[in-house]
């Protein structure tokens, strides 16, 4: 229902995208199947209603669990290894920290241990994000846990469009994919995507195109730099923006493209700086561009601490534009 | 056997306490519904005795861990409201200096040691404050309090096990209100009496009407007394219900209207304060005076949380670590 | 009501289940004593009823999911002896290219689905193998294997109450050996019968002597019969006993003599030959002739296993991700 | 007793150095108690001896539990909250994947939500490491994880003095500490600690003093690279080698002067290299010492893949000394 009166719209916002991704998913395969906390339309189709419809549509294909992260995605790592292709709704991010063990020691490993025998083509999806005043424990974002586990892939869409894009084919992709939502996002306003096209993981998009500095973002930050890019542009900075979509694999052959040609680049996220995904893709721009680069990479991320509750403090904890561009001037000197 | 009536002192305590609960979470609801206050709100209105009633038999030294869904708890074993107010204001003055929130309400010197937003997460950590009482012998009793749903997740499992082959000094309190958000308590939970799950651990499983002060103050006396004389563990399920949804805002759709209506029909506040009259056990005139009290209270706590300061900024470089980080 | 026995065929298949294991066993443990083979091995000797049991009762097609201590369930399912022989001296002929290894055995033409290292997670994948079969009404039951310690981590309870609920075809199969590594039973386990715990989820709980063939033969046969039909999860407790300690080398310390000794006393698989002998289910000459054909059978495998060829470094690019990765 | 028998001897080696310093941890704080699977002395005093003669000497505070990572995790939370000061062990690193939740969303948060009224000061030890064909879910190096969850330090001995002094101070810690012991190396023999001299946290050492290019590393790899810039010194190379000894928080200020001296710099570690420790420590060494710097920072790490079996590919899978003598010579290039 929801979906049908996005159709309608000429824009939509990421939770339709989802909703439609979903759908079309499961209408596509009869191996799709989707389960999680309240994910069935008895039960609301979703806290937010990402998952509305299916389940009046796919019947018990589409089930709402027990609180048992565990458990259930335990048994997407199962259903998987037995050739479905599950899709596994972990509420928040910071609750994969109560199925570590599924994701990390099982569903990245089976692959391998298996000598390709077996594999787990699974997706778990799961929101997160600052500025609801959820604190400490509902809105860390948690991705270079899973970047640095060998054997999964970590998907972070920014927009209505590539959620869809992105979200069949991680559903379609042979290896376990942690698919990441931004909570804050989910009512931004988007261009339509093409119902049925699948966007290809592992590829970032030029977001900007631009020949004095690179802005490297993903998921909300990505966002974040096109608008400062803007902002920028008119103290005649071109900034070239780049929107990863996914950051394990990163797509090393677009960023080194960019940042050989700019010379320039600010790395950008809501994780906390310190071992963050940030680290790594300067490491490797500086081992890899030793010679192109005329300035160090430079970071910006939130605060080095739990996400505080207090609407000052949460704000004050994710970086601002002011951080961005105070980046970008940096690498300018 | 139904035991002798708490004395009359007792009875009043625990009126007082469900309606300082009941007091602070209509306004807290009023304050949020005008805007005035901005969180994400679990209303525990509807399960005010569960606490109140428990709480007649812990001293400010016993220990009790709880969830989000948390002020009745909190409330009843005495963290003031004004502390509160201000930590669900966001202002420096609150219980947590406004860095926890809503979600992670603390006060040691209550004995309110952990407030968790993880589902289970209350439970092994209630056995970790039970297991220093024990090795140090200080006769502390620590009251794990949870949800139905939380019934099943690993941590419930784990602690309960861990509890009963220690002997731990703990009360395992499941408030069973129905619902695990939008969920009901059978599509998630594979018994009929979570009391039950007792014989999983060789525990006592007791389940009680947690709407009857009077049932809940025996049950909780006789687990609250067993941990007490080194007599382990005990689940106490307390079947009651929650009247706001999950979150403020959750408009109940997943409820059936009679299931609803039949529950707030039952209302527990009132319907003490009425038994309280019937028995004469208290006089009206003394429990409008404790209501005028109770309210003047909470406008009190209102009035300063909403005059104290934000945290100042450097707030995010104090407590990650016992020092300052830069 | 003690059912009617197996027929002779059926009695012979499981002695020679249980041969298969314990000669294959005991050739691992010579060769690892004699260092031609060096891997961490925790040996399965003395719980050879169970598996040789239950896979009377099983197709190819059906599913198991098991646990380091895993060689009697997987050749009892029918995972070649060669490919396991291969794969523990990590050579690139053995059924997961060597990269798995001991704790690691999986082979999905036999139903061998996975094997771990992580105490508990057999449980909860054996749920979505279920999950699978229940969906696409396939038929098939999947038989979830774990010990005794197993049974007081999370990971079992949210996979019971999960079955329970949704009804999976599942049974799960408690190797109760009395011991997790060094802690007997009584110090980590608040129940006295695991089957008991059963009640926890409303499903039925048997426990059995997992040493006798046929009693085990019987409590398989009704689960997995139960699932097959959409009755859903039954909780097996098989009670054994493991005579190698927990990984080879444990001298066991923690073990009275008396109960070590009773219990070899007892061992599984000379005893149920003697008894077919005793019954007339078989004659001398018959199992002779079995037993000589299993050893050759193992030589078999062992020579298979030691010429063949280590996997090369690529290996290690291969396999991460659907794509070799560079 | 085992610890008895070594006093006398001139060399301890890792195993006998951590018993020591929880025996005396125990003998100088009652709230010390300890607490894991086998530890107490009827189970074993530890599957390799670690916590031997504890329970028979400190009799409750020293407990055997249950397979229940979670539930005793928590408890060892719950126990520092009220003012003692657990040590839990969770034998192997990768068992740290089904208590995650109780170690970062609340060990490492409690302080910090509280507003500073609770804190927990515990200790949670664990083995891991390639070596023993234990295969895919026995031998992982985790510790990007903890490092990038603000509230919580961590702590990788490479030695026996180093094992004793640094427990002693991660016991007496008023933060939680994430003790990483690497199983291969517990047998190594190393001068005596001097009993209850304490090696303060996030202070690394000087293994060996150069100046031409600064080695990187910790627990295992520290001696790696100090082999290693033995055999360099043969060369002509002269290396200075920096064992970090806490990893979260990183000593930036010796790393910085040593590397503004040499600067040349080579991160080894165990784990595997994207998204891992040394990816940090090269951005910051480019982010700080851009001038200084005279070939980019180089990373010596494990394939990018779950631990082998086979043992020829789990020797090819961790990083060898030739690979950190290439990694040196490339930055001398
Ligand atoms: C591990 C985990 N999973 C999921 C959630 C999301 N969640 C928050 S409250 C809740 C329902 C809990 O229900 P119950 O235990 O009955 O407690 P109640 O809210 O009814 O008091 C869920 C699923 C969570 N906070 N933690
Ligand atoms: C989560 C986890 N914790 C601890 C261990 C270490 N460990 C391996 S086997 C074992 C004992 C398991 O005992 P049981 O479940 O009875 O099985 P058995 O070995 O007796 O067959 C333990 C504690 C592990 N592998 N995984
Ligand atoms: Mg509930
Ligand atoms: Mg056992």
């Amino acid at each position: 229902m929801e979906a049908q009166a996005a159709t309608k719209a000429a824009k939509v916002n990421i939770l339709q995208a989802l909703n439609w991704a979903l759908h079309d998913a499961m209408d596509a395969d009869p191996n799709v199947i989707a389960f999680g906390e309240e994910v069935a339309d008895p039960e609301g189709g979703g806290i937010v209603g990402v998952t509305a419809g299916l389940s009046n549509k796919f019947g018990t294909r589409v089930r709402s669990t027990p609180i048992s992260e565990m458990g259930f995605v335990g048994a997407a790592v199962g259903a998987a290894i037995a050739g479905m292709r599950p899709v596994a709704e972990v509420m928040l991010m910071n609750f994969t920290a109560v199925c570590m063990d599924q994701i990390t020691n099982h569903a990245a490993k089976i692959r391998f241990m298996s000598g390709g025998q077996t594999h787990a083509p699974l997706v778990i999806r799961m929101m997160t994000g600052a500025g609801f005043g959820t604190g400490g424990q509902h809105s860390d974002l948690l991705e270079a846990w899973f970047c640095h586990t060998p054997g999964l892939k970590v998907v972070m869409p920014s927009n209505p469009a590539d959620a869809y894009g992105l979200l069949l084919s991680s559903i379609f992709d042979e290896d376990p994919v942690i698919f990441v939502e931004h909570l804050p996002s989910y009512w931004m306003q988007g261009a339509q995507p093409t119902r049925g096209e699948r966007i290809p993981l592992g590829q970032a998009r030029i977001a900007r195109a631009g020949k004095d500095v690179t802005l490297i973002g993903y998921s909300r930050s990505a966002n974040d730099c096109a608008a400062v890019a803007d902002k920028l542009a008119r103290d005649g900075i071109d900034a070239e923006v780049i929107d990863l979509r996914t950051v394990q694999p990163l797509d090393m052959d677009t960023i080194l493209a960019s940042v050989a040609r700019t010379g320039r680049a600010v790395v950008v996220h809501e994780a906390v700086r310190s071992f963050g995904v940030g680290a790594e893709i300067s490491a490797r721009l500086h081992e890899k561009l030793w010679r192109e680069l005329k300035a160090p990479v430079q970071r910006v991320a939130s605060a080095e601490c739990p996400v505080p509750f207090a609407k000052n403090l949460e704000t004050a904890f994710v970086y601002s534009h002011a951080d961005i561009e105070a980046a970008v001037r940096q690498t300018l000197k | 056997m139904s035991p002798a009536l708490p004395d009359r002192g007792t009875l009043t305590a625990i009126y007082r306490k469900m309606a300082l609960i009941k007091f602070n979470d209509e306004r807290i609801v009023r304050e949020l519904k005008a805007g005035r206050l901005v969180t994400p709100y679990y209303s525990p209105r509807g399960q005010e005795a569960i606490p109140a009633a428990i709480s007649m038999h812990l001293q400010d030294s016993d220990y009790i861990t709880t969830i989000y869904r948390c002020i009745h708890d909190l409330l009843a074993k005495g963290l003031p409201a004004r502390l509160l107010w201000a930590e669900i204001a966001g202002r420096v003055t609150g219980t947590c200096k406004g860095k926890g929130g809503t979600m992670h309400l603390t006060h040691p010197e209550t004995g309110c040691m952990v407030t968790t937003g993880i589902v289970g997460a209350s439970m092994p950590i209630a056995c970790g404050l039970a297991l220093a009482s024990q090795v140090r012998g200080d006769g502390r009793v620590t009251v794990a309090n949870f949800g139905d749903g939380a019934s099943n997740i690993g941590a419930f499992h784990e602690s309960l096990n861990l509890a009963a082959v220690w002997k731990l000094p703990v009360v395992f309190v499941c408030q069973n209100n129905l619902y695990a958000e939008h969920t009901p308590l059978r599509t998630g939970t594979s018994v009929e009496r979570i009391a039950d799950r007792a014989a999983s651990y060789s525990i006592p499983g007791v389940q009680v009407d947690g709407n009857d002060p009077v049932a809940m103050y025996h049950a909780a006396g006789e687990a609250v007394e067993r941990a007490r004389r080194g007599g382990g563990p005990t689940l106490l399920e307390a079947r009651t219900f929650r009247f706001n949804g999950h979150v403020l805002g959750d408009p109940g759709a997943y409820i059936p209207k009679e299931e609803y209506q039949a529950a707030q029909a039952q209302d527990p506040v009132p319907k003490f304060r009425q038994w309280l009259l019937d028995q004469k056990q208290a006089e009206a005139a003394q429990l409008d005076a404790l209501d005028a009290e109770l309210l003047r209270e909470v406008d009190e706590a209102v009035a300063f949380a909403m005059s104290s300061a934000p945290p100042e900024p450097a707030e995010l470089q104090r407590d990650v670590y016992a020092t300052a980080t830069a």
